[in-house]
């Protein structure tokens, strides 16, 4: 009966979704508060035949898992917030190259060294614009264990499905939380493999313009010679000086995402659609607006929320479908304002978009949630 | 039901281990449960504290905001953590820590729990489980085997006896 | 077997490596590019070859 | 070679070209099957080598080829990984990797083209300029020590050290086949000739010029000892400097996988 049920820590939960989702390699570099993603992998992995390399340094924690999916394999790598910063040059490189892996970022307070040990979620627009020039960029963010889990799995997937590395965008909250978790049975979680071609070696253009614009990938060693290069590249992976080259490969990799929204766009959503008040949270924040909104439903106020999963591309098409009706949306989030951004492009009133901030180490309580509701509703603004 | 527990001590008395028994237990019978804890300098030698809260409900927001226990071995640990309480809230804290009277809270517990640990049983480094007992004694909705199976899962092979010893002791210190 | 002395003066971008190290002077450049000037001359030692860095002259097996 | 992708970009005179033929010719002598065959680079002008050679080729970021290098290897240890790097990109930008590499022994060749400037910029200096040298951003000449790549890789724990020049091709050739050969870190750095950047910033003289420098400048470790003190003068070493056996790691870690695998999670 209880035979899958753990208590199971936010970072470990990672770990136990990585393998289920058929991962067989981790290089990383210790860093708090996602170190115990480090720890878990290097036990779990050569018990399943996996292979942990402790890298010299975070760049090199991103190089070497890149380096591993060429290889074949399907690659993790975790930190937070400075190794984020330090990895964002190979992010773009595997991104151009289109190299699927996992890069795992426990979001803890910045700048800098910041508030090591506590939560924060000042990453949020890093993860789409921290590594330079336009590029393609999953980013899901989980709420509760069972869901780092889930996203872990589906960041696997995308990563394959796409050819492109995902982001799980964690929190220090649910990164070290510990919470009840029914372990997903053998075959209950779709598992995406990688798309390997099917074509000659000698047929075989590496960066191809399939119909889906997703080309096939040849693993090295398996009798497909070719090159890879994070210079702009043609269908062949060869480097080239051209504009007309560099403009369509750029929009490829872009389309390859965007056309395929309904596939990656994950939400949860409480009373969204009818309430005049809905709030916005993503990861462990989540966790504090739904108990808000369960609080000010029961004194009888119409509330509700939406919980990007996917927090990057943002879901706006259907924030904007929810938002007609709203007086007031509140996006509570711990750092001094980033999601608010989308999510002001997404709604047609600007001025009903209110931001619930804290920057300083600690979780936004469900209280704090509700003395700015209870303040705008008091007085609302014109 | 929602029960919000907080274990406090010094750093190295196991009480991180005690909150994750404890949401074991209570998850292993049904419940739902989640622990956090402190990290970082004050986990190594100073006030450590581990949080759990257990409910029959879906658990949304993570930190203990008005302990229902606050358990405190040390000192510095209950002076640091004896914030929050209100008259509901009952205090667990070993005999050598000095209490204030004017704390207005349900009930206070002074207990020789260190000393049941180094004295009666000769290892303090029980303390965590004989406190696990008295936490027992006090939170009606979990079972005491479901708190001893947990125990056991969770301590090094070849200390069976030893803790179940330490666990039974902590009961020992609380009648109701 | 016999070696035969190949150049491929489109590769070529006349650095005078070849022309410089070839013990038997068989070599020179004209227009800028890899010409042999005396191939009765060569006795096949392949300095040429394992310097050019253009890859613009080459001992062939015939 | 991927002769469609020739002629390379390369100056006129550079030793690079000269380098990478010596690792073709290396591979082609030692019979490897292609398929297995993985070179990975970095950036900067000797990192351009992996575009031109018919393997898997993997031309990464700039100074983590090594890095990468690890990645592909440990993931499929049956690959002959072979890292073609710069001095700058070896022994600056990837010094860390580069000392870390060494220090696990894993079977990678790395192959160091070492012309002692940053050619792909335009010419600076790097940490293998000599100093006094000049470069476009030492105009007065270079106060910087320079790095011995060599003893800084037998320092960290490579197994098999060895360096040659673009002048003496056919001893990289000959120390390039042992390095592929051996188990374990191997490093062998090719002393390279830049004219374009290095021989006319400093006065040395074109293609031919610094050719005829590196064979008079360098000689064999091996014949030191039995050389004048002002035979020695000005000279610098080439040759085999470091060859032992120690544990590789790829090997060393698949005996933790025989041992602890369970095949299953838990």
């Amino acid at each position: 009966m209880k035979k899958n049920i753990k208590l199971l820590q936010g970072n470990e939960a990672c770990v136990h979704g990585a393998i289920y989702a058929g991962m067989n390699f981790f290089a990383g570099y210790p860093i708090t508060p996602s170190t115990e993603i480090a720890e878990v992998s290097s036990e779990l992995l050569p018990k399943n035949k996996g292979k942990f390399i402790q890298m010299e340094d975070e760049i090199a924690g991103m190089a070497t898992t890149i380096g591993a999916a060429v290889a074949g394999a399907k690659a993790m790598t975790a930190t937070s917030g400075p190794g984020f910063s330090l990895k964002q040059e190979n992010i773009g490189y595997a991104c151009i190259t289109e190299i699927p892996c996992v890069i795992v970022n426990v979001q803890r307070h910045g700048p800098s060294t910041g508030l090591p040990t506590s939560p924060g979620q000042g990453d949020y627009m890093q993860a789409k614009w921290g590594t330079h020039g336009d590029h393609p960029v999953i980013a899901l963010s989980p709420t509760t264990v069972r869901e780092v889990f889930e996203l872990t799995v589906k960041a696997f997937n995308f990563s394959e499905k796409y050819r492109t590395p995902v982001i799980l965008l964690m929190d220090e909250v649910v990164g070290h939380l510990r919470e009840k978790i029914e372990i997903p049975e053998a075959g209950e979680l779709e598992i995406i493999p990688r798309k390997l071609p099917t074509v000659a070696p000698s047929e075989y253009k590496a960066y191809e313009f399939t119909e889906d614009l997703v080309p096939p990938m040849a693993n090295f060693g398996t009798g497909y010679r070719y090159n890879i290069t994070g210079l702009v590249h043609d269908e062949t992976g060869f480097p080239t000086n051209s504009t007309k080259e560099a403009a369509k490969l750029l929009d490829r990799l872009m389309a390859k995402i965007n056309n395929n929204l309904d596939d990656i766009l994950i939400y949860e959503e409480g009373y969204a659609q009818e309430a005049e008040t809905l709030f916005i949270a993503f990861g462990g924040i989540v966790r504090s607006v739904k108990e808000a909104v369960t609080t000010l439903r029961e004194q009888g106020h119409n509330v509700g929320y939406f919980a990007p999963k996917t927090v990057w591309p943002f879901p706006e098409q259907r924030l904007q479908e929810i938002s007609k009706n709203k007086k007031n949306i509140f996006v509570a989030e711990m750092n001094l304002g980033q999601m608010i951004e989308p999510v002001k492009l997404a709604v047609e009133d600007k001025n009903i978009v209110k931001g619930i901030n804290k920057a300083n180490g600690e979780i936004i309580s469900p209280e704090e949630i509700i003395e700015s509701f209870m303040e705008v509703v008091k007085c609302p603004v014109k | 039901m929602k029960k919000e527990l907080r274990l406090s001590g010094s750093g190295g008395q196991g009480l991180i281990l005690a909150g994750i028994i404890l949401a074991e237990a209570a998850i292993n019978q049904g419940l739902n449960a989640i622990q956090s804890q402190s990290y970082g300098p004050e986990a190594r030698g100073g006030a450590s504290k581990a949080e759990v809260i257990i409910g029959d409900e879906e658990i949304f927001f993570p930190k203990v905001r008005k302990p229902n226990i606050l358990l405190a071995l040390s000192q510095k640990a209950f002076d640091q953590y004896i914030h929050d309480l209100d008259s509901k809230s009952i205090i667990v804290v070993d005999e050598s820590i000095q209490t204030n009277d004017k704390i207005e809270v349900d009930m206070i517990y002074k207990l020789p729990i260190l000393k049941t640990a180094s004295e009666k049983i000769g290892k303090s480094m029980v303390a965590n489980i004989v406190a696990l007992g008295v936490l027992t004694q006090l939170i009606p909705e979990l079972e005491k085997q479901s708190v001893l199976d947990a125990i056991l899962q969770r301590v090094p092979q070849g200390t069976e006896s030893l803790n179940t010893t330490a666990f039974e002791e902590g009961i020992q210190l609380i009648k109701l | 077997m016999d070696k035969k002395l190949v150049i491929k003066p489109e590769w070529c971008k006349g650095c005078g490596i070849c022309v410089a190290f070839c013990p038997k002077k068989v070599l020179g450049l004209e227009n800028g590019k890899i010409a042999i000037l005396d191939g009765d001359s060569c006795i096949k030692c392949g300095q040429c070859e394992l310097r050019c860095p253009d890859y613009a002259i080459y001992l062939k097996e015939v | 070679m991927r002769t469609d992708r020739l002629p390379h970009i390369w100056c006129p005179g550079c030793g690079h070209g000269i380098l990478m033929r010596a690792i073709a010719v290396a591979i082609e002598d030692l019979k490897l099957d292609k398929d297995k065959v993985c070179i990975v680079s970095g950036i900067g002008c000797s990192s351009r080598a992996s575009g031109y050679m018919d393997f898997n080729t993997l031309h990464t970021t700039h100074g983590r080829a090594l890095a990468f290098a690890t990645g592909v290897k440990f993931a499929n240890p049956d690959l002959h990984v072979i890292v073609v790097t710069g001095d700058g990109d070896a022994s600056a930008i990837g010094g860390n990797h580069l000392i870390h590499a060494c220090r696990r022994n894993i079977d990678i060749t790395t192959i160091v083209f070492n012309n002692n400037i940053y050619g792909m910029t335009g010419g600076q200096f790097s940490p293998t300029t000599p100093k006094g040298d000049r470069g476009t951003t030492a105009p007065f000449g270079n106060i910087d020590k320079a790095f011995d790549i060599c003893s800084l890789a037998k320092g960290a724990g490579a197994t098999y050290v060895a360096r040659s020049t673009a002048y003496h091709a056919n001893k990289m050739i000959e120390y390039i086949k042992t390095g592929i050969n051996h188990k374990g870190f191997s490093l062998i750095e090719g002393i390279s000739s830049c004219p374009t950047y290095y021989g006319r910033k400093n006065k040395k003289g074109g293609a031919v010029d610094l050719l005829n420098h590196l064979k008079d400048t360098f000689v064999d470790i091996k014949v030191k000892d039995k050389l004048s003190p002002e035979k020695l003068e000005n000279k610098m070493f080439m040759g085999e400097f470091h060859n032992s056996v120690e544990p590789e790691y790829t090997a060393e870690y698949d005996k933790i996988i025989e041992l602890f695998s369970t095949g299953g999670e838990e």
